[in-house]
C-alpha cells in the first residue's frame, strides 16, 4: 500500500473561504466534495451477471430508470445511459472499487474505470441553487421535474455535466436545495469561474475546503 | 432551439445534441463487393428532402446514444425518435 | 431650470413628490418618478426630439409605447451611451441624460435639414439611378452617405454593466399583463401550474393604465386599480408564477421557446446602480413554456395626411395616455382626427385635462357612437371630413380640412372648400392592429379581417392561443373573459385544472365603437395644388408617393416595395407603418389587402441589446477554458499559453530577457542534447474494452491490430469515409481485451463520436466499450538523452533497460510513487517516454521528475520547441492532416492494409486520390541553408519576379504548399514540411517556396521529410 | 428603357416622377423558348443577362415562383471577395469579382459595390501560416492579397480587442482590399432590368411542377401557370436544388441548411471593413445605412425553413462582442435565415446535368451572393456553348465520385461543416 499521496483539486487557489457578492443572507453555499471515489462502470442493464456483480460489490440496485440514481452505504449509482453508470463513494479507496468492481465482473462484458480524478464535483447548496444552475443550463431543475434523487447531464455554460439532486429538502430549510454539479477536471475552473460571478447577486459563502 | 426527445433522458434541449445527417444511410456490409456508383451514393448522395427527414443526433452532452429523429425540414416538427439500431417506429410520412 | 408648462396640477400614475431632474441636449429639467423621458419632455413644452433619417426633418412624439418611430434620442454617455432608444420607453431616473440625434449643430438647426431642399430629386431607390459615374467616384458618393446616414452614434469603449442569461421552464407563459393577460394568469396561477406573466412596461394594467377611470388613487378609488392591484397581489402571492415587469417577450422560437428580455436596471440612476453592482442591466431569459397565451394588445395606427410627421401630430391613444398616466398636456389645442370611436375618449379626457379640443374631424359620413357624446360636450364634430394637411415647421400650428366625397373609395377623395383650423396638437387614429407578431413568429397564420379593418391571428401553429386586443377584442370585459378562459385553458392543456373553462369567447362582442364604419381610411390624398409630404413610414422617410413610384416601377410585391423604400425597415419595424403601406400598395395594384399579403414577422419584435444575447459569455469567457492539472507550474513559470480548441498549452517559457524565438529555439536544442518535458496531457485518451475492442480498431485503422500484444504501443492512422486522413495517434494493448487509444488534442473530442457512431450504428453488434479517460490522466512526454536517467530515478520499479522496456513498450508502475503509466513513445525522434498519472497526481509527479531531472540539466518545454522537434523528425500534424491528404500523400500508403476492411478504404481506390498527382509530403531545406522558408508559402517550379498585388498578373502555376516550417536549431539551418506534386520523386530537385504576401521567394532543395535520425537510432536506444 | 442618370433622375424630379417606366416587363409565358431558367434570383437572372448578352440567346425566360430575389439573393451578408485557395475557386470567384467591378456601369443600376475590403482576422499561429498559404495562392493566382500585422489590423480597424488577454487574441490578418460588400436587392433588379431590355421574359409568380423529358431529353417546365417548352433548362434556384433536380429524377450530394443573419439599429460610421473571424465563427460590417450586418455558422441541421433559431443568433453575437466590445449596447433589430444549398465538398456544381438539355448551378454553401455575376456567365456559357467553360470545368457532379472534390476549408463529406 503506498502512502497517502497529495493530492490537488483542479480548484486548488480559487476555493477561497468566505461570504462574497450582494449583502444581506448569502442565498447559496457553493463547495468542493474532495476524495471521492468514481468509478465508471458500463455493461449491459439485461445482463442479470452484469447487475448481480454491481450489487454484489456495491450492495446497491443499478439505477435502470433513466435520469435516476441509487443510493445507500456512503455510496451512490448515478445513471448516465441505458449501459453506463457512475458509482460514487465517499470515503473508500478508488482503486480497490475499481479492482473489486472488475474481479466481480470477472468475464462478463462490461468495462470499468476509474475516473475519480477526471471528475471536480462542485456542491451547490441553498434556496437559489437551482436559479444559480439556470443561468446556464437548460435542465428543467425546479422540483417537480427534478426531485430528490434525480440526476441529468447537459451543458452548463457550454460545459458538459452531470447534474445531481441530492436534497430538494422541505421548505426553508437555509442548506436545501443541494444539487452536486459533475465536471471534468480540466473544466473545473471555468466553471467555477462562472459559477461564482453568477452567484454575485445572490450573495453566497464558500465553504473552505475539508 | 428544438426540444428533442431522448429515447432515454426524455426532452431535452438541442444544445445538449449534435447533429448527425441523414439517418436512412447504410454502410454497404460488404465494402469490398459495393461498386464505385452505390459507394459513391452513400457517401455522398442525400435526398435532403422537403418534409419528414429521418436523421442522426448524439445526445451529446447527456447520455452520448446516438439517436434517429424524424424530423420535418419544413416545420421544425419532431415527428418521431428512437433508438439508432434500429428503424423508427410509424410511417415516413 | 425651467417648470413644467405642459404638467395638468394633478392626477397620473406620476409621484409629484418625488421630482427628478435630467437634461436634454445639455439643458436640465425637472419631471417626476413615473415619467418617461417623453412624457417628461412634453411637460417642458420640449416638442422637437430628433431628426429624421433621410431628409432629417423635425420630429416629435408620436406614441406612448415601444411602437415609437421617431422619438430616438442617444441616452447616456461614455461606456455607457445608448443610441435609438426610444424617448416613450425610457423610464425617468435622477440625472438621466439624453441627446437628439441625427442632426449637427443642434436639433432645432440641422444642416443636413439642406437635404430636405432636393429631396424631390431623393425619390425611394434615387440611388440605384445614380452615383453611377465616373466609376472611381463610388467610393467617394459612398462615404459621404454614410455619414448622413446612420443614426445614434455607438460608444466605443466596452460597456461597463453586466448581463445575464436564464434558462426558463414553465407550464403557461403569459406575454402581456393588460386586462387579458392578467385575467389569463390568475387563471392559470389557481391550478397550480407553473405560470410565468412577462409585461413590457413598468407595471401591470396594460391599456388600462392609460384610461382616466384607471387612476383614481386613494382619493378617487376605480374598479380598474383594483382589479389590477388585486390581480398582481394575488399573483405574486403564488409560488409558482413569476410576475416579470419591463420585461418584453421578444421572440417565439421552435418547440415553445421563447426569449424574453428583462430590463433589470435600465431604469435605474446610476448611484443606484452603483447600490448593487452584482444586479445586472439586463437578464435575457430563455423560456421553455408548455403552453403560451399571447395578450399582447394592440397598437394604434395613424392615418396618413400631408405634413403628418410635424411635431404635434400625435396617435391618439398616446395622447391620451399622457394626459391621464403622466399628468402632461401634449397641446393645448387639439384637433382629433380619426376614423372611429377610440379617438373620441381620447377627446374627451383631453378635454377633461383642459386641452381645448378644436374639432373632431371624423371621416365617417355619420360619425359614430360617442359622436353626440363629444357634440353635447360642445365639441365640433366634423363628420365626413378628413385632414388633409397639417400646417407648421417646428410645430404643427393647425391643419387643414376638407369634406370627403361620398364616391371616395377607400382611399378617400377630397372635395369642396378647405377650412383651415388653428391648433398646436393633432390626435389621430387610423383603427387599431392587434400585436399579432409572436403569434406570427409562432409560425401562426395571420388573417386580414374587414370588420376592424386589420390582420388577425389565424390558426395556430404552436401550443399557443391569443386573447383580448391581441385577437381583435377591444372592450376590456370582453378581454378579461377572453383572457381567462385562455389562461384556464392553457393551464388545462398543460396537465392542471380538471374542468375545461368556458369556450373561448370568439364570439364576445367587440366594442363596436372601435370597428371604423365602412371602409377603414389609409390615406388622405393631396389636396389640388398640395405638395406636403404624407409621411408612411416616418423614421425612414417613406411617402405615399414614394409607394406609388414603387409599383410605378414594377415593384408590385410587398417585399420589393419593402426593400425598395425601406418602408418598415427602420428600427420601428413598421410598426404604425406597415399595414397602411400594404393598404396603399393594395389600393394601387387595384387588390384586396388580404391578396396582397402580410410579411412575415420575424423576432425580435423590440430591438434587443447585443449585450444581453451574449449574457456574461462574452470576451475572456466567449469560450470555456480547460486547464491540464499542472497549469499553476506553467504559469508559475512564466510560460506564455496558446490555445489549442479549449485548451491552454503552454507555448514557451522564456526566461528573464530572452526574446520568444530564441527561448523556443532553446528549448528545442536543450531536449535534443540534454533532456526536457512537456505537458501532454491535452491529447485525447479513450480506453476500449471489450472481447471485439482488437477487431473494432481493425476497422477504423487502416493498419492491422490484432496482433498487437499486451504491453505494447502501435501507431495508427484514421481515415474518413472518403478516403482522406481524420486523425493518428497511438494505441496500447493494456491487456488482453484492453485498450488505450490517444488522439491528437484537435481531434480528440470528433474521435471520440466517430467510434461511438460506428459502436452504436455501424456495428452494434461489436462488443465494445469506449470510454474517454483524457481528463483522468496528466499526460508527461520526457524525451532527450538523458530521460531515462531521469526516468529511472523516479519510476524505479520500472525496468528501464532497452531490452526490457524497448520501444513502443509499455509498463505499469510507480512513477514518484504514485501508481501510473510508462509508454516508450516518441514525437520528437528522441529517446522518449509519456507517463501518465491520475490527474490530481499530475503536478506532484510533474514537479518530481522536475527534481529528479536536475542533475541532468531538465527543462520544461513548450508547444512551440515541441513542433520544432516533430517537423525535425517528419512527423505530420494539423499543417499537413488538413482533411485534403490521403494516407499516401503523407506517406502511409503501406500502412494500408490489404487484408482487412477499414473506414475509408473503399473511397481511397477513387481515381482523384490515386492519379499520379498527387501532392506528397516532402521535407525542403533552403540551397543557401540559411534563409527562411515563409510560412505558408507556394511551391513553384521556375523562381518568379516580382508579383503585382492586385489581379491583372497573370497566374502562375503551383505545385505545392509549405505545410510546415522552422528553424532547425539542431541542424542549424531553416527546414520545412510541404506537400508537393510527385513530390516523392524529386527529391534533390531545387524548386522554390514563394510567398508573394512575404515579398521573397526562396530556393529550397526537395529531400526526404526526416531531418533527423532517419533510422530511428535515437529512439531506439 | 430609360436609361438611369443623373440627368434622367432630375427630369423626372421636376415632373414629379410619373414618367419612370417599369423596370421591367410582366409578359405572360410564349409558349416556347430556347432556355428557360428556372429561379429569378441573381444567379437565374445574370444567367438570362448573360445568355441574351454574350451568346446572343434572347428568346429567354426566367420562371420564379415567387418574386425576384425572394430567395438567398435577398437574404444574405451582401459580402463580395475572392480570398479562396483552391485554384478552381479562386479563378472563378475572382472572374465574379471582376465584372462586380464594373457591374454598375454595365447593367446601369448602383449595385452599390463597395470595396472596402475583406479583412480575415487571425487568432493563432497555425492559423496565421493558414492565411499565409492562402494569401501566397491567391496572389499566384492573380488575386489581391495582403497578410496584416496585428498593429496593422489595430490601425484598420479601431474598435477591434486587439488586447493580449482577449479569448482569442488578434494576431493579425488576411485582407483582400477589392473585396466589399454590395446591396443584394439591387443586384436582383439590376439584372433583371438589364436582362429584360435585351429581350428576357421575366416570369414572376410562376412555379415550376415538374421538368418534362422526351426520352433523354428535356422538352419543357410544367408550370403553375401551364406548360413552357423549352429546348434548355438551366436550374439556378438556391435552397431548393434538391427539390427541382428530383423533379428529373436525379439526387444530389446536397443538403439544404439555414443560415441566419442580422442587423443592428443603425448607428454612424463606426467600421469600415468587412471584418471575418474563422475561430470566432462570425462575420460583421456596416451597411450604407448603419446596420452593422453580422452572421456565423450554419444552424447545423437540415431544414427548408428560412428560419433559425436564437442559440446560433446568441453564438453570433457572442463572437461579435468577443471582437467588438463596444457593440454591447447596440441592438439587434433584425434576423432572419436563408436556405443554403450545401454540398458535401463546400463547393459549387455548375454544370451539365445526365439528362440532355438540362443544366445545374447550385450549391453555392456560403458562396452564392458574391459568385452572383461570375456564376451566372460561366452558367451562360455552359448553357450556351453545351459545355463548361474553363472557370466552371471542374465543378461537376462527377468529381464526388472521382475523389476530385474542392474541399476549401478540408472538412470532407459534412455539409454543415463547410
Amino acid at each position: 500500500m503506498v502512502e497517502v499521496l497529495p493530492r490537488r483539486s483542479a480548484l486548488e487557489g480559487a476555493l477561497e473561504a468566505g461570504t462574497f457578492g450582494a449583502g444581506g443572507t448569502p442565498g447559496l453555499t457553493l463547495s468542493e466534495r474532495r476524495r471521492l471515489a468514481i468509478v465508471h462502470v458500463a455493461g449491459d442493464a439485461g445482463d442479470p451477471a452484469f447487475t448481480d456483480a454491481v450489487r454484489g460489490r456495491t450492495g446497491l440496485d443499478l439505477p435502470i430508470e433513466a435520469n435516476t440514481t441509487a443510493a445507500g452505504n456512503g455510496r451512490t449509482i448515478l445513471w448516465l445511459a441505458p449501459n453506463r453508470w457512475l458509482v460514487v463513494c465517499d470515503g473508500e479507496e478508488s482503486a480497490a472499487l475499481e479492482t473489486g468492481l472488475r474481479d466481480a465482473l470477472g468475464s462478463t462484458f462490461a468495462a470499468v474505470n476509474d475516473v475519480s480524478q477526471g471528475r471536480t464535483v462542485i456542491r451547490v447548496a441553498g434556496a437559489r441553487a437551482p436559479d444559480l444552475l439556470a443561468k446556464g443550463c437548460p435542465l428543467d431543475l425546479h422540483a417537480r421535474a427534478f426531485p430528490t434523487g434525480a440526476c441529468g447531464q447537459s451543458s452548463l455554460a457550454k460545459i458538459n455535466v452531470l447534474v445531481h439532486s441530492v436534497d430538494r429538502g422541505a421548505d426553508g430549510g437555509t442548506d436545501a436545495p443541494i444539487l452536486d454539479v459533475y465536471v471534468a477536471r480540466g473544466f473545473a475552473l471555468s466553471l467555477w469561474e462562472f459559477l461564482t460571478d453568477g452567484a454575485g447577486e445572490f450573495g453566497y459563502t464558500i465553504s473552505p475546503m475539508p | 432551439m428544438h426540444l428533442i426527445k431522448c429515447p432515454w433522458c426524455g426532452e431535452r434541449a438541442e444544445m445538449e445534441f449534435t447533429y448527425g445527417g441523414d439517418g436512412t444511410l447504410t454502410r454497404p456490409a460488404d465494402p469490398e463487393a459495393a461498386s464505385d456508383a452505390e459507394w459513391t451514393d452513400y457517401v455522398y448522395f442525400r435526398d435532403n428532402p422537403r418534409g419528414p427527414h429521418e436523421e442522426l443526433w448524439q445526445h451529446a452532452s447527456g447520455c452520448r446514444r446516438w439517436i434517429k429523429v424524424r424530423r420535418n425540414t419544413l416545420t421544425h416538427e419532431i415527428l418521431a425518435t428512437g433508438p439508432a439500431d434500429r428503424p423508427l417506429e410509424g410511417n415516413a410520412s | 431650470m425651467t417648470g413644467q408648462p405642459f404638467r395638468i396640477a394633478e392626477g397620473g400614475r406620476i409621484d409629484r413628490a418625488k421630482p427628478l431632474t435630467f437634461t436634454f441636449d445639455g439643458r436640465a429639467y425637472q419631471g417626476f418618478q413615473g415619467d418617461t423621458l417623453a412624457s417628461a419632455l412634453l411637460a417642458n413644452g420640449v416638442r422637437v426630439v430628433g431628426r429624421s433619417f433621410k431628409y432629417h426633418r423635425p420630429r416629435g412624439i408620436v406614441t406612448a409605447g415601444s411602437e415609437e418611430p421617431n422619438a430616438l434620442v442617444q441616452l447616456r454617455a461614455g461606456g455607457r451611451t445608448e443610441p435609438n432608444t426610444r424617448a416613450t420607453c425610457i423610464e425617468l431616473f435622477d440625472g438621466l441624460s439624453a441627446e437628439s440625434q441625427n442632426r449637427w449643430p443642434s436639433v432645432d438647426f440641422d444642416l443636413h435639414a439642406l437635404t430636405g431642399l432636393f429631396s424631390r430629386f431623393m425619390p425611394s431607390g434615387f440611388y440605384y439611378k445614380t452615383f453611377k459615374w465616373p466609376a472611381w467616384m463610388w467610393m467617394t458618393y459612398e462615404k459621404f452617405i454614410r455619414h448622413a446616414a446612420g443614426m445614434g452614434r455607438s460608444p466605443t469603449v466596452a460597456d461597463p454593466d453586466r448581463y445575464d442569461h436564464r434558462y426558463g421552464h414553465c407550464d403557461v407563459l403569459i406575454a402581456g399583463a393588460g386586462p387579458a393577460g392578467l385575467a389569463a394568469a390568475l387563471a392559470a396561477g389557481r391550478t397550480g401550474a407553473r405560470v410565468i406573466v412577462a409585461d413590457e412596461r413598468c407595471e401591470p394594467g396594460g391599456s388600462l393604465l392609460d384610461h382616466a377611470a384607471t387612476q383614481g388613487g386613494p382619493s378617487a378609488p376605480s374598479a380598474a386599480a383594483d382589479w389590477i392591484a388585486q390581480s398582481v397581489a394575488e399573483l405574486e402571492a403564488m409560488p409558482e408564477v413569476t410576475l416579470l415587469r419591463r420585461c418584453t417577450v421578444f421572440g417565439y422560437y421552435d418547440h415553445n421557446m421563447l426569449g424574453l428580455l428583462e430590463q433589470v436596471a435600465d431604469h435605474q440612476s446610476q448611484s443606484q446602480s452603483k447600490a448593487d453592482p452584482f444586479q445586472p442591466r439586463q437578464r435575457l431569459w430563455q423560456v421553455r413554456a408548455k403552453q403560451v397565451v399571447l395578450a399582447t394588445g394592440a397598437i394604434e395606427r395613424p392615418i396618413v395626411f400631408a405634413g403628418n410627421d410635424r411635431p404635434g401630430v400625435m396617435l391618439a391613444a398616446a395622447a391620451r395616455a399622457y394626459v391621464n398616466r403622466y399628468g402632461v398636456r401634449p397641446g393645448n389645442r387639439a384637433v382629433v382626427f380619426t376614423n372611429n370611436d377610440s379617438a373620441y375618449e381620447a377627446a374627451l379626457d383631453l378635454a377633461a385635462a383642459g386641452v381645448a379640443v378644436a374639432a373632431i374631424v371624423d371621416c365617417r359620413a355619420e360619425g359614430g357612437a360617442l359622436t353626440e357624446t363629444a357634440r353635447a360636450q360642445g365639441m365640433d364634430c366634423l363628420t365626413g371630413y378628413a385632414v388633409v394637411a397639417a400646417k407648421g415647421g417646428k410645430r404643427v400650428t393647425g391643419v387643414t380640412v376638407m369634406a370627403l366625397a361620398e364616391d371616395g373609395d377607400a382611399g378617400g377623395k377630397v372635395t369642396g372648400g378647405r377650412r383651415a383650423i388653428a391648433c398646436d396638437l393633432v390626435c389621430v387614429s387610423g383603427g387599431w392592429n392587434p400585436t399579432v407578431h409572436l403569434h406570427s413568429q409562432s409560425r401562426g397564420k395571420v388573417r386580414f379581417d374587414d370588420a376592424i379593418a386589420a390582420f388577425v391571428p389565424g390558426e395556430s401553429f404552436q401550443a399557443e392561443r391569443s386573447a383580448g386586443a391581441a385577437r381583435g377584442t377591444f372592450a376590456t370585459a370582453a378581454c378579461r373573459a377572453e383572457g381567462a378562459a385562455a389562461g384556464g385553458e392553457a393551464a388545462r392543456l398543460a396537465g392542471f385544472g380538471d374542468t375545461p373553462p368556458p369556450a373561448p369567447s370568439g364570439d364576445e362582442p367587440r366594442q363596436a365603437a372601435l370597428a371604423p364604419a365602412g371602409a377603414p381610411l389609409w390615406s388622405v390624398p393631396q389636396a389640388p395644388g398640395g405638395h406636403g409630404k404624407r409621411f408612411v413610414d416616418q423614421q425612414h422617410d417613406v411617402t405615399a408617393e414614394d409607394v406609388a413610384l414603387a409599383v410605378r416601377e414594377g415593384y408590385h410585391s410587398v417585399e420589393h416595395l419593402k426593400r425598395y423604400t425601406t418602408l418598415g425597415m427602420a428600427t420601428d419595424q413598421g410598426r404604425t407603418s406597415n399595414v397602411i403601406g400594404l393598404a396603399i400598395l393594395a389600393q394601387l395594384l387595384g387588390k384586396d389587402i388580404a391578396a396582397v399579403g402580410a410579411t412575415t414577422f420575424r423576432p425580435p419584435y423590440t430591438p434587443v441589446c447585443l449585450g444581453a444575447i451574449t449574457g456574461r459569455e462574452t470576451g475572456r469567457h466567449f469560450a470555456p477554458t480547460r486547464r491540464s492539472a499542472m497549469h499553476p507550474w506553467h504559469q508559475a513559470r512564466g510560460a506564455r499559453f496558446v490555445a489549442a480548441g479549449m485548451w491552454l498549452r503552454p507555448q514557451f517559457y522564456a526566461r528573464p530577457n530572452e526574446a520568444m524565438m530564441d527561448a523556443i529555439h532553446r528549448e528545442a536544442k536543450h531536449v535534443r542534447q540534454h533532456v526536457g518535458m512537456v505537458d501532454v496531457s491535452t491529447l485525447g485518451k479513450i480506453d476500449i474494452q471489450g472481447p471485439d475492442a482488437a477487431e473494432f480498431l481493425n476497422r477504423v485503422y487502416i493498419n492491422g491490430f490484432k496482433k498487437l500484444e499486451t504491453g505494447r504501443c502501435r501507431y495508427g492512422v484514421m481515415l474518413r469515409e472518403d478516403g482522406l486522413v481524420f486523425d493518428d495517434g497511438t494505441v496500447t494493448r493494456l491487456s488482453e481485451n484492453r485498450y488505450l487509444m490517444t488522439t491528437t488534442t484537435a481531434h480528440a473530442g470528433p474521435v471520440m463520436a466517430h467510434l461511438e457512431y460506428h459502436l452504436q450504428v455501424t456495428w452494434p453488434e461489436l462488443k465494445v466499450h469506449v470510454v474517454s479517460v483524457t481528463e483522468e490522466w496528466s499526460a508527461i512526454a520526457i524525451a532527450g538523452p538523458h530521460s531515462r536517467a531521469v526516468l529511472e530515478r523516479v519510476a524505479g520499479g520500472i525496468d528501464m533497460s532497452n531490452r526490457a522496456f524497448p520501444f513502443m513498450g509499455f509498463r505499469q508502475g510507480a512513477v514518484a510513487g504514485v501508481p501510473g503509466r510508462v509508454f516508450r513513445i516518441s514525437f520528437s525522434g528522441e529517446l522518449a517516454y509519456e507517463i501518465n498519472v491520475p490527474a490530481d497526481h499530475g503536478l506532484f509527479v510533474w514537479e518530481a521528475m522536475m527534481e529528479a531531472g536536475g542533475a541532468f540539466d531538465i527543462i520544461p518545454y513548450g508547444t512551440e520547441a515541441m513542433s520544432i522537434l516533430r517537423t525535425e523528425k517528419g512527423h505530420v500534424v494539423g499543417g499537413e492532416i488538413d482533411g485534403r491528404t490521403s494516407a499516401d500523400d503523407l506517406g502511409f500508403g503501406r500502412m494500408m492494409s490489404q487484408a482487412k476492411d477499414f473506414i475509408g478504404k473503399h473511397s481511397a481506390r477513387r481515381p482523384g486520390l490515386v492519379d499520379g498527382h498527387r501532392q506528397q509530403l516532402v521535407g525542403l531545406t533552403p540551397t543557401d541553408r540559411k534563409t527562411r522558408i515563409p510560412r505558408g508559402a507556394r511551391i513553384v517550379a521556375e523562381p518568379i519576379g516580382q508579383v503585382p498585388k492586385s489581379g491583372a498578373a497573370t497566374p502562375v502555376g503551383m505545385i505545392g504548399a509549405v505545410t510546415s516550417q522552422c528553424y532547425s536549431p539542431n541542424l542549424d539551418t531553416p527546414i520545412a514540411l510541404a506537400l508537393v506534386e510527385r513530390g516523392r520523386d524529386r527529391h534533390g530537385e531545387i524548386l522554390y517556396a514563394a510567398s508573394p504576401v512575404a515579398g521573397i521567394t526562396v530556393p529550397v532543395t526537395v529531400r526526404d521529410p526526416v531531418f533527423i535520425d532517419p533510422q530511428g537510432e535515437r529512439l531506439r536506444g | 428603357m430609360t436609361r438611369y442618370s443623373i440627368f434622367s433622375l432630375v427630369r423626372n424630379g421636376f415632373g414629379g416622377h410619373r414618367d419612370w417606366p417599369e423596370a421591367w416587363r410582366s409578359p405572360d409565358p410564349k409558349p416556347e423558348y430556347d432556355v428557360v431558367i428556372i429561379g429569378g434570383g441573381g444567379h437565374g437572372l445574370a444567367t438570362a443577362y448573360y445568355l441574351a448578352k454574350e451568346h446572343g440567346v434572347a428568346n429567354v425566360a426566367v420562371v420564379e415562383k415567387d418574386w425576384l430575389g425572394g430567395g438567398n439573393t435577398g437574404r444574405n451578408t451582401t459580402i463580395v471577395r475572392s480570398n479562396y485557395m483552391i485554384a478552381s475557386n479562386a479563378h472563378l470567384y475572382e472572374k465574379s469579382m471582376k465584372l462586380w467591378e464594373g457591374l454598375s456601369q454595365d447593367l446601369n443600376y448602383n449595385v452599390m459595390f463597395s470595396q472596402r475590403g475583406v479583412l480575415n482576422l487571425a487568432h493563432s499561429d497555425p492559423q496565421l501560416d493558414a492565411f499565409a498559404r492562402r494569401g501566397n495562392s491567391m496572389r499566384l493566382n492573380g488575386i489581391d492579397a495582403e497578410l496584416l500585422d496585428r498593429d496593422q489590423v489595430e490601425a484598420m480597424v479601431p474598435l477591434l480587442d486587439c488586447s493580449d488577454d482577449a479569448r482569442y487574441p488578434v494576431m493579425g490578418g488576411l485582407l483582400q482590399r477589392r473585396g466589399g460588400t454590395a446591396r443584394h436587392d439591387a443586384v436582383a433588379w439590376g439584372y433583371a432590368r438589364g436582362a429584360d431590355s435585351r429581350g428576357v421574359d421575366i416570369i414572376q409568380q410562376c412555379e415550376v411542377t415538374g421538368i418534362r423529358r422526351d426520352g433523354g431529353r428535356v422538352t419543357g417546365v410544367e408550370t403553375s401557370r401551364g406548360f413552357i417548352g423549352a429546348k434548355k433548362i438551366g436550374i439556378a434556384v438556391a435552397g431548393h436544388t434538391g427539390h427541382v433536380a428530383a423533379m428529373a429524377g436525379l439526387r444530389l450530394p446536397i443538403e439544404s441548411h439555414v443560415l441566419q443573419a442580422m442587423v443592428s439599429e443603425p448607428v454612424k460610421p463606426v467600421l469600415d471593413t468587412v471584418v471575418t473571424s474563422g475561430a470566432a465563427h462570425c462575420y460583421i460590417s456596416q451597411t450604407d445605412k448603419g446596420d452593422l450586418v453580422f452572421g456565423g455558422d450554419l444552424d447545423g441541421w437540415n431544414t427548408y425553413a428560412q428560419r433559425g433559431n436564437f442559440p446560433i443568433i446568441e453564438h453570433v453575437t457572442a463572437a461579435v462582442l468577443t471582437l467588438f466590445p463596444a457593440f454591447s449596447r447596440l441592438r439587434l433589430m433584425r434576423a432572419w435565415g436563408g436556405v443554403v444549398d450545401m454540398t458535401m465538398d463546400g463547393s459549387p456544381i455548375i454544370a451539365k446535368l445526365p439528362v440532355e438539355g438540362l443544366f445545374l448551378n447550385g450549391g453555392w454553401c456560403y458562396g452564392g451572393f458574391k459568385a452572383t455575376p461570375g456564376s451566372g456567365w460561366v452558367f451562360a456559357h455552359t448553357i450556351a456553348q453545351n459545355r463548361p467553360h474553363d472557370l466552371n470545368a471542374a465543378f461537376t457532379l462527377e468529381r464526388f465520385g472521382q475523389g476530385r472534390t474542392i474541399d476549401e476549408k478540408g472538412a470532407g463529406p459534412v455539409p454543415g461543416a463547410h
